[in-house]
């Protein structure tokens, strides 16, 4: 289990080979990459830029994946999450989930990125043609994490 | 009783400043308490009014209204997240 | 929207990048890794042999993908499924789709791995210390595919 | 009528051939007719009887016992399948 918050790109082959290596029990591994989009609400955004609170940011995504290690029998996970400015296409957080079987590791990779959505303390400024704009929270978000509380 | 309060992301610009170490009276036991003495600031501040929708951390905790503060404390103020 | 069936392996981050390369309008990219286990069925799998039948295995892929495209809105997919003698770690399967939104990304990634896994013409053969064995299907994988028909 | 006809994975091996061309009685027209004019061979052929689960394809399309069978047809034969 290993969670990161970093300014760099990572290579998701790489961190799946990392994950899958040497650990014969894996049959599955489900993978999120999250990127910056070149439109958002209606506007072009030319870059984006990350801000996350040191300290709380990667104790909130450790908690996510225990909480997803608790409810699903799984073999490893990794969360890969980047801060600072970004260009459209560039990747923002990475998301991996290992186990025997494949739903395991689907519900559990889901999961985690429905709860970093809503938990993990980071926060998105766009730059528009029009200026700067902070990101709201979508409401989209809220109703996919609610989702996990009915069982 | 000192703490130290930090400011994230939009509330962060809107204040003007990302951290404070500041000295409560003994009555500004919660965060909701600390709030309001920080919306009765005046101006920017009424950011933090009890009806805003802004996030509390207590020692990196997520925290309610009514989630104790105390001496050392570290505290946050911040929007929702929409990180991922 | 690609297929392929190859001997070759592949690589995820290379695939994910070719993908979502030049269409900004990609946020969300969910992927699936399929890996050959160590054991299986109690016994120690020591390599494996994937058998398929060309043409039909393609066109099967295909048609799961189309399914998969008129199911959700998604922008992209790819399916890559290697045959041939593999060994315990090495990578078989790759599911990539990508997506403006995350929700459809994982709902049709996890779709075209339950059906792949049920109508695509593949065979695996084991070989065990106690000789080798052609893999049984799973019920469990028929449940999986099954799911879907209920909306 | 000829047609062709491929078996795969253990069912090949079972039969001990992955393809052969058949000249077919016009009276076999179906895969299920088929799958019975194969079995009545008799020794491992017994592995296409009607209540094997056996899968079939007429054209490289999963067919059914009562999928019509013509000349020139490729109709495979194999066991469910098990990759991914």
């Amino acid at each position: 289990m290993s969670v990161k918050v970093q300014a760099e790109d990572f290579d998701v082959g790489r961190e799946i080979a990392a994950i899958t290596r040497g650990n014969l029990a894996i049959g599955a591994v489900a993978s999120f990459v999250g990127t910056v989009r070149g439109a958002n609400d209606g506007a072009g955004v030319t870059a984006m830029t990350l801000e996350y609170y040191p300290g709380m940011t990667e104790t909130s995504l450790d908690d996510i994946v225990a909480q997803a290690r608790r409810r699903w029998d799984i073999i490893d996970a990794l969360v890969v999450h980047r801060y600072g400015r970004l260009q459209p296409g560039e990747q923002i957080v990475l998301v991996v989930v290992a186990g025997e079987h494949r739903g395991e590791a689907f519900a559990a990779c889901e999961f985690i990125m429905d709860f970093l959505k809503t938990e993990a303390p980071f926060w998105k400024k766009e730059e528009t043609p029009h200026g700067s704009r902070w990101v709201d929270a979508r409401e989209a978000d809220d109703q996919a994490a609610g989702r996990w509380k009915n069982p | 009783m000192a703490i130290r309060i930090l400011y994230f992301a939009g509330l962060r610009e809107r204040l003007g400043q990302a951290a404070e170490e500041l000295i409560l009276p003994v009555a500004i036991d919660t965060v909701g308490k600390l709030r309001a003495h920080l919306a009765a600031r005046g101006a920017n501040w009424d950011a933090l009014d009890a009806g805003k929708n802004v996030r509390a951390a207590v020692n990196q905790r997520m925290a309610g209204a009514e989630t104790a503060v105390g001496e050392g404390d570290e505290v946050a103020f911040f929007p929702p997240v929409t990180g991922g």
